[in-house]
């Protein structure tokens, strides 16, 4: 018997009657017809045009700032700079984590000094974007420029350029009288290393360097803010939080944030860079300056570049020992990750994740977390995560070599499951690690040989899996019954890659009513309650969540009211499937359709409420089988075929979980094979352009081959576990251990460009 | 008594132990009876009536989201760790 | 018939502003629709409710009854050039203080007419006032309160 | 001892935290900066401008219509008229706040099909680039008309020789006719209480068919967008109900709609139906751009409902003592095109403010070739009021009572039984009586002339009931202890204010610390139209209820963080406490601060249709100065009295009594659509139908009586109504009383007292 190979399949285990369709989204239209409002597309009337002076240096002492010239400039309205900011408190904390005031503001209006290139110093509004750039050039900024420092183990050098002159290293909270650049260590320990070592038969260690890469959503970021007269504050903005942007600007500008509303526009991409806040508080700043006239921001691509948040580069040590018999006894990581300019890398989840696929008895992990003269880093779809795998996913895979065992066996035999502990403490609840690998392993793309050459280069095969802990945070959610047996649902997550049908999808299960029945609107900040960022692979999960207690809400009610009609007890009244009936009395039932109709007679509308902080958050893994072409005259890589296998938990839209599994996949090939902020010397990025950033193209890339393996979250009412992130964690690793095993090279470098190839190759 | 798991950076607290057991219902409850053998760990990992923001508790596996206000069972297990976010 | 479009030079809230209209179209279209200053309203079109009033040249007129082409050279404010940014006009935060709006739709003309006189006469009468706006509409108020306001209004510019 | 007059007064028994207070409305900055985005400002990219073709007409068939020139002219990109349109199932109907009405009506009322019924009905529209290029293309549409004999009065078409305005339409007592509707509503045995009376009075009255004119012309952007949703952005007073009969209209689910109410520039009833919306939406389905349409103001004339011309006869019956025996009333409303006068609210409100124990109440429903009428704040009422408080007031003068002590010794109380059945709660007649009896107005000598005329004052006292109907809000609770307001109820006349107002009461906070936001049809539940003077007692209730969900949870909250029993924390003025252990507390503030840490975000919900609706009454004062050589009628002085039950925004209350006392001296003295023969209109601008400008007015002195109304938590009644019924027949009493003349027609214009005086002999 033969069987049509699936591209893209789904192992499901519970079927639903909403959950786990593909229904096409809800803003479709207005997005294949240009009619969607991005941020960027908004004009306002009387609107005001931004621009932003950035640092063109790496470091320096701010010595002047002079604006004579440019408020001469006929056309421009108002300058600022970080002396508009009034006095405020001294943390700064908008919803994930504090940070020292001084450096949340320093990183939106740098006032004493520059730390990177394209640290914004100040900003102009004028009558035209024109305007505005000629007035850049007339301020007159006097520098006194210093030396910098740019990658970790340079910033961690006895002899380093200090950043902070108030930055003291902190170790698990404990405040050092340390001076450095070293922003925070942090251990976890579990076993006894040198133990674990000791019986171990094989043992390899390695370190690694990865660069510093950027996001790259395509829509640049802008804002546009009203600060109206009666002194509150209207923002439309691209956003990955609208009430994280709220209470951004409520803390960078000492305004409570119910003076604040953010209008969440279309959001053209985020991966994560979208969370942080840029110039919206100027902008908000510069309307008030400029007599109440909405202000308008758009960066260039090489401000997005310059002036926003990348993921950072790294520096790694792995060292792992084996028995013969495969089993790994020992796992030590040092991993210090660039944080830019201000504390706050990633490294505290790469820590958590580097070994997280594993049950390893003897760990030790050491996170830095180091400052360097670049951006102030973002996050970026499972942040730190794909840094740490690059490293632990190689030296696995060294290890298989060394042992001459499968690396997809190796991997199996090792593999965490619910009940193994993890190096930072707790103990895995039900996870899909073994299913995964074990899809993986059946897949037809492992069973076949490999891919033959294209172009007469040497090819190779590689895996690697990810972990990726996802997030919970709030989310909140209303629903209105109309009258004809629809509802409207109100959230506040704003979506990225479809999550309205996503949220719509979970109300609509529980109703019983179609998808199509349920009209989802993503809302400004003073139409819904809280909700935190479309971010940590949240949003399904969540959001959904908050969904789907509205819904359930919605749905007592319906009961309630149906009682009501009938003269019975609520208590005897059941809803299954959108139809109300009475337990007792077969002939007592009525659909939710004909109930919404009389509604508004029987006792006013319903609407329903959900908000939801959840615990029940999911991990989830996802491994990635790659076939590579190198050519070993050019160190050229292509990739031939890839698939990658990822646990839902659930797939509640299958179409947009293979959206992101397949998102993922692209951005860490980008990532591995030629993504990267190329520095001079003096801290310039040299590659602030697409042409120069070479993102992948269609051209680069063959189908992206998916399984989506459902090991559902007992956490979660539809077994939802996050799905954005952990797609992006090894890729990288994967398509290194793929050069490998083509040309022989072991890559400790991020990216593997053809330079870095050919290196390798002659060393 | 729930077990608590000390991070290692904190251990110079608690005399090198890595893991406590200690009475309580809730994380609370537990932070002031590590407080009365151990001084100094309340003020290492909560600000006021909260957790720093930059310290998340797991109990059981699970990282609450109700800071130290999160129940405790008999046998749980108790972890203080780094807070993380995604992108 | 396709009109051809005539270039015009005028000052607006204090800036230099151009635009092209066709002959056709009046100040009040050409602020809406070409401009995009919404602010100035249109209830008749016909100069009967004043809701689209703007100085022109320190006068106040109907703009539904200026043709755009007639606006070249002038300066002119509308209802977006009363606050400032300080803050709002005396007249605006009366209105607010006093709630003289309700719908708010005949607002703009008021304020616009109400500030030419109180720029013109300091102090004037309850009479004088309700003289003065005689040619701006209100549907919902009775204007009892806008006159109130007008005199408030007055008595926190004499302060 | 001598007191200071205070021009507005109010009355209160019970203080709050919040409610009564005065604060500045949300929304008050944008309005006057010119920032607030009302419907004709909003201009979306793509945009097509249209016309609407209207009837010339006032009774005519559709022989044809050919819009081929019209479709070739450059710059038209679409044309529609009638047949565009979907014939409505039998059985649909839809309320636009005057009861439910036959879609079939509906429909034809916004695009004409076979028949026009009026002068302005409109017959088809053009999309085009630009509104010059609309209105040139609307001119090159050929509709051929076999024009008929219009009808125009309510006596004229229950003529039995009247032309027939529908041939479908037919009753039980008149076959097919102009009638659509008669009820009648009797108490007692009225010949018997006419027998029991030693003075009858007996007049019948017309009052003239008068607009809401507001000042915003109605106006619609309308998308039909490539999924086949649709999403309408206009100036209404009920957002629901154009998304529930343009889904009927369309034969699409309502969740295929989306209404965005954008600011509002006045109602007063008259935004409520169906008009050029279903144009402009077919306008976008045949263009997929979306299609503006802002009518001028002859068109808001012509083509939009104003409020019925009548025929108001009245017999009244009192006994020397003072006691009213009998009353009777005919009322025959023109319902304009298709049936659905108010002549229903008419007939429940006409004797209602009295206790009378014999009635008799007939009303009529009579269509004719006029504009489909629409509401009118108060509908109805202020029409039979005319009547009916002219005779009493000539009751008590031929008694030899005084008028306000007449009318106290009748007044309806609780317990008193109405004409059409229920029994009278707790009302506030009496004490308005007393408060306008005991007013220095009332106490002062007469205002002088002020030109030399003779001078005159009057009274009159009126009663309307309220609606209550659907009202959703929800409320989320802020990290700075603040919350964010989210309600249907499109804002008018500073609504959002009070409806926040009465949130901030239940959690103890400021009114400031609510942040109102008037949603689309898309983001919050059901709520009916800002009508009825419901918004503050029903959306003001939802609002309640919202926040005390949120309270509920915050106190939840407070016991979990104390870990102690939820039914041990109590929460009062902001301040949450346990009961039993005082070290336990802290402020809504402080609690806020936490909630995300502590079990995430909190919102609440408030949803109601709710009962309890409390009726509301009005009574005026009026002084004025007739000059008999013109028949002038000048406007000396004037005080209005209401009973607002508990006012929450007693400036906005004042408003609604200052504005609609204005609107009753322009019904009274000026207001009118002055037909031709041929049922044209001929003064269809705002300089031929007069208005009152602020030259022509005194003050307006008000008097907010407070008799709570059980039925809702803050004791709201009503309060945007009522007091548009009073000043009409408060005005004619008093010309009478200057003059010596009884005026039987509105408005009472110079021509029309002159008239009566000259009629006098």
């Amino acid at each position: 018997m033969t069987t049509t190979y699936e591209p893209n399949k789904v192992l499901s285990n519970k079927e639903f009657k909403v959950v786990g369709t593909r229904p096409v989204r809800p803003d479709g239209a207005d997005k294949v017809t240009g009619r969607a409002q991005y941020g960027a597309d908004l004009q306002l009337t009387g609107l005001l045009y931004g621009k932003t002076l950035r640092s063109p240096h790496a470091h320096a002492n701010i010595k002047s700032i002079d604006f004579k010239k440019a408020l001469a400039l006929e056309g421009v309205k108002a300058v600022v700079s970080a002396k508009d900011f009034p006095e405020t408190k001294d943390t700064a904390n908008y919803g994930l984590g504090d940070s020292p005031m001084n450096y949340f503001r320093g990183n939106i209006l740098a006032d004493k000094k520059v730390l990177y290139k394209g640290q914004a110093i100040a900003a102009v509004a004028a009558s035209s974007v024109h305007v505005a750039e000629a007035a850049l050039s007339l301020i007159d900024v006097k520098y006194e420029v210093l030396d910098a420092v740019l990658t970790a183990p340079e910033g961690m050098a006895k002899d380093a350029p200090i950043l902070h002159d108030d930055l003291f290293t902190k170790e698990f909270e404990k405040q050092t009288k340390v001076n450095s650049n070293i922003a925070e260590h942090f251990q976890h320990k579990m076993g006894d290393i040198d133990e674990g070592f000791a019986g171990a038969d094989v043992i390899v260690e390695r370190t690694f360097d990865t660069a510093t890469v950027h996001q790259g959503y395509i829509e640049p970021h802008n804002v546009t803010a009203l600060w109206n007269d009666d002194d509150r504050i209207h923002v439309w903005t691209s956003t990955q939080g609208a009430f994280t942007v709220r209470a951004a600007v409520s803390e960078a500008l000492a305004v409570p944030v119910s003076k604040i509303k953010v209008t969440p526009m279309e959001i053209g991409g985020g991966f994560g860079g979208k969370i942080n806040v840029y110039e919206d508080p100027a902008a908000a700043l510069l309307s008030k300056k400029a007599g109440h006239k909405p202000v308008k921001m758009v960066m260039t691509r090489a401000e997005v570049f310059e002036g926003t948040g990348p993921t950072p580069g790294s520096h790694m040590t792995v060292k792992m020992g084996a028995t013969n018999e495969g089993k790994i006894v020992a796992a030590q990581a040092n991993l210090a990750m660039e944080a830019g300019a201000y504390p706050g890398s990633p490294v505290g989840a790469g820590a958590m994740c580097v070994f997280t696929a594993y049950d390893i008895a003897n760990v030790t992990i050491d996170g830095y977390d180091v400052v360097v003269n670049k951006p102030k880093t973002a996050a970026y779809r499972a942040p730190g995560a794909p840094n740490a795998a690059f490293a632990a996913e190689q030296v696995i895979d060294e290890i298989a070599e060394k042992l001459n065992i499968d690396p997809l066996e190796l991997r199996l035999q090792n593999a965490a499951k619910e009940g193994t502990r993890r190096a930072d403490g707790p103990i895995h609840p039900r996870i899909g690690c073994v299913e995964v690998l074990e899809a993986m392993k059946e897949h037809h793309h492992y069973q076949s040989p490999l891919t033959p050459a294209k172009n007469g280069g040497k090819v190779g095969r590689g895996v690697g899996i990810g972990f990726w802990f996802n997030i919970g945070m709030q989310s909140a959610c209303n629903i209105s019954v109309n009258n004809d047996g629809t509802v409207n649902l109100v959230e506040g997550s704003t979506d990225i890659g479809g999550s309205r049908a996503s949220i719509a999808m979970h109300a609509a299960e529980v109703l019983g009513i179609s998808y199509e029945d349920v009209k989802p609107q993503v809302a400004d900040t003073d139409s819904v309650g809280y909700t935190a960022i479309t971010g940590g692979s949240r949003t399904t999960f969540a959001t959904g969540w908050a969904a789907y207690e509205a819904a359930n809400d919605v749905k007592a009610q319906l009961i309630d009211r149906a009682a009501t009609i009938w003269g019975v007890d609520p208590d005897s009244v059941e809803m299954e499937e959108g139809v109300l009936r009475s337990k007792t009395d077969t002939e007592l039932n009525m659909s939710f359709k004909d109930l919404s109709a009389q509604l508004n007679d029987t006792g006013g509308p319903i609407v329903g409420r959900g908000a939801v902080d959840p615990s029940g958050i999911g991990g989830s893994f996802c491994g990635q089988i790659v076939d590579v072409e190198v050519d070993p005259e050019t160190g050229k890589t292509d990739i031939l075929r890839f698939t990658v296998v990822q646990d839902a938990g659930k797939a509640i839209h299958p179409s947009y979980v293979e959206g992101q599994m397949q998102g993922g996949s692209v951005q860490g090939i980008g990532w591995a094979l030629n993504e990267e902020y190329y520095y001079s010397e003096d801290g310039r990025m040299n590659n602030p352009t697409f042409l120069d950033y070479r993102m992948p193209t269609s051209l680069d890339l063959p189908m992206i081959d998916t399984v989506i393996v459902e090991v559902a979250n007992p956490g979660h009412p539809y077994g939802v576990r996050g799905v954005g992130e952990a797609n992006i964690v090894s890729p990288q690793a994967a398509v290194a251990n793929a050069i490998k095993s083509a040309v022989g090279a072991r890559m400790e470098k991020m990216p593997m460009n053809p330079a870095a190839i050919m290196e390798q190759l002659w060393s | 008594m729930a077990k608590v798991f000390i991070p290692s950076l904190m251990q110079e607290l608690t005399d090198g132990q890595t893991q406590l057991d200690i009475q309580g219902s809730t994380v609370r409850e537990i932070i002031k009876e590590l407080e009365q053998s151990y001084p100094g760990v309340k003020d290492r990992l909560m600000d006021g009536f909260k957790l720093k923001g930059n310290i998340n508790v797991a109990v059981d596996g699970e990282v609450s989201p109700i800071g130290v206000l999160a129940k405790v069972q008999e046998n749980s297990e108790v972890h203080f760790l780094p807070a993380l976010g995604g992108g | 018939m396709p009109a051809t479009k005539v270039h015009v030079t005028t000052t607006i809230n204090g800036e230099p502003v151009e635009f092209l209209a066709e002959p056709r179209q009046s100040l009040l279209e050409v602020l809406r629709d070409v401009v995009q200053l919404t602010g100035s309203k249109e209830g008749c079109n016909d100069g009967n409710c004043g809701a689209c009033t703007v100085n022109m040249d320190g006068r106040i007129v109907d703009s539904c009854l200026v043709l755009g082409v007639e606006a070249e050279g002038a300066d002119i404010q509308t209802v977006e050039g009363i606050a400032s940014a300080d803050g709002l006009h005396p007249i605006q935060q009366a209105f607010l203080e006093n709630a003289a709006l309700q719908c708010g739709i005949c607002t703009p003309g008021f304020l616009v007419s109400s500030k030419a006189l109180l720029e013109k006469e300091p102090n004037p009468s309850e009479e004088r006032i309700r003289m003065w706006l005689a040619g701006n509409l209100c549907r919902c108020t009775g204007y009892d309160k806008i006159v109130k306001a007008v005199m408030a209004a007055a008595k926190e510019m004499a302060s | 001892m001598t007191t200071t007059y205070e021009p507005n007064k109010v009355l209160s028994n019970e203080e709050f935290k919040v409610v009564g207070t005065r604060p500045i409305r949300p929304d008050g900055a944008d309005k006057v900066t010119g920032r607030a985005q009302y419907g004709a400002d909003y201009n979306p990219a793509d945009l097509l401008y249209a016309k609407v073709l209207r009837s010339p007409h006032a009774h005519a068939r559709i022989k044809s219509i050919n819009v081929s020139k019209a479709e070739s002219l450059k710059g038209v990109l679409a044309v529609v008229t009638g047949a565009d349109t979907i014939a409505p199932k039998k059985g649909e109907s839809a309320d636009f706040g005057l009861g439910p009405q036959p879609m079939k009506y509906l429909r034809d009322n916004a695009i004409a099909t076979d028949k026009v019924l009026y002068q302005g009905h409109a017959v088809a529209a053009v999309a085009a680039q630009d509104v010059h290029t609309a209105e040139e293309a609307v001119n090159l549409i050929e509709v051929e008309y076999e024009v008929l004999e219009p009808v125009l009065t309510a006596p004229e078409a229950m003529a039995k020789t009247a032309p027939i305005l529908h041939p479908d339409l037919t009753t039980d007592e008149f076959g097919n006719s102009n009638v659509a509707d008669h009820f009648q509503h009797k108490m007692g045995d009225i010949d018997k209480g006419f027998a029991e009376a030693d003075v009858i009075v007996e007049r019948e009255f017309d009052t003239a068919t008068v607009h809401q004119g507001y000042i915003e012309p109605c106006n619609v952007t309308a998308l039909w967008n490539d999924d086949d949703r649709i999403h309408v952005w206009l100036s209404t007073q009920g957002p629901f109900q154009y998304r529930d009969a343009l889904a009927l209209a369309l034969d699409i689910p309502q969740s295929r709609v989306k209404v965005t109410p954008m600011e509002i520039g006045g109602g007063f009833g008259g935004k409520f139906p169906l008009y050029h919306e279903l144009a402009a939406v077919l306008l976008s389905r045949k263009t997929r751009r979306p299609v503006k349409i802002v009518m001028t103001r002859a068109e808001v004339f012509g083509g939009t409902g104003p409020t019925s011309g009548s025929n108001v006869k009245v017999k009244m019956g009192a006994t020397k003592d003072g006691r009213i025996v009998a009353a009777k009333t005919e009322l025959r409303f023109e319902a304009g095109a298709y049936p659905g006068s108010p002549v229903g609210a008419a007939g429940m409100t006409s004797f209602a403010a009295y206790d009378i124990p014999n009635v008799i109440v007939d009303g009529y429903d009579v269509v004719v070739n006029k504009p489909k009428a629409g509401a009118y704040r108060a509908p109805g009422a202020p029409n039979a009021a005319f009547g009916i408080e002219q005779v009493i007031d000539e009751l008590s003068k031929e008694i030899g009572v005084d008028p306000v002590e007449f009318r106290l010794q009748n007044c309806a109380k609780e317990g008193t039984r109405r004409a059409d059945g229920p029994i009278h709660p707790k009302v506030g007649g009496i004490e308005t009586l007393e408060a306008l009896r005991d007013h220095d107005h009332y106490q002062s000598p007469l205002t002088p002339a002020k030109n030399g005329g003779k001078v005159g004052r009057g009274v009159a006292f009126g009663f309307w009931f309220n609606a209550g109907l659907q009202s959703t809000a929800t409320i989320s609770v802020n990290g700075d202890g603040t919350v964010n307001l989210v309600e249907g109820s499109p804002d008018i006349g500073g609504s959002r204010a009070s409806i926040s107002m009465q949130a901030a009461e239940v959690l103890g906070i400021s009114a400031d610390e609510v942040k109102p936001k008037v949603a689309d049809t898309d983001s919050i539940g059901f709520s009916f139209g800002t009508g009825g003077s419901r918004t503050t007692f029903a959306t003001g209730w939802a609002a309640y209820e919202a926040a005390n969900d949120v309270k509920s949870q915050l106190i939840e909250r407070a016991a979990t963080i104390w870990g102690v029993d939820p039914n041990s924390v109590e929460m009062e003025e902001g301040v949450l406490r346990s009961k039993t252990d005082t070290e336990l507390s802290m402020t809504f503030k402080e609690l806020s601060a936490q909630l995300n840490d502590t079990g995430g975000p909190i919102i609440g919900r408030g949803s109601v249709n709710p009962a309890g609706v409390g009726g509301a009454f009005a009574a005026n004062i009026v002084d004025t100065e007739i000059d008999p050589e013109t028949g002038k009628v000048d406007i000396l002085r004037f005080t209005m009295v209401q009973d607002a039950g508990k006012a929450i925004h007693p400036s906005y209350v004042e408003g609604q009594m200052q504005g609609a006392s204005v609107q009753g001296i322009g019904w009274a003295l000026n207001e009118e659509y002055y037909y031709s023969e041929k049922g044209t209109i001929d003064n269809s601008s705002f300089l031929d139908y007069r208005m009152p400008t602020s030259l022509d007015l005194p003050m307006i002195d008000t008097v907010i009586v407070e008799v709570a109304n059980p039925g809702h938590p803050y004791g709201v009644r009503g309060v945007g109504e009522v007091s548009l019924i009073t000043p009409q027949a408060g005005i004619a009493n008093a010309i009478t009383d200057a003059v010596g003349v009884r005026l039987e027609s509105m408005p009472m214009k110079p021509s029309v007292v002159l008239d009566a005086i000259n009629n006098q002999g």
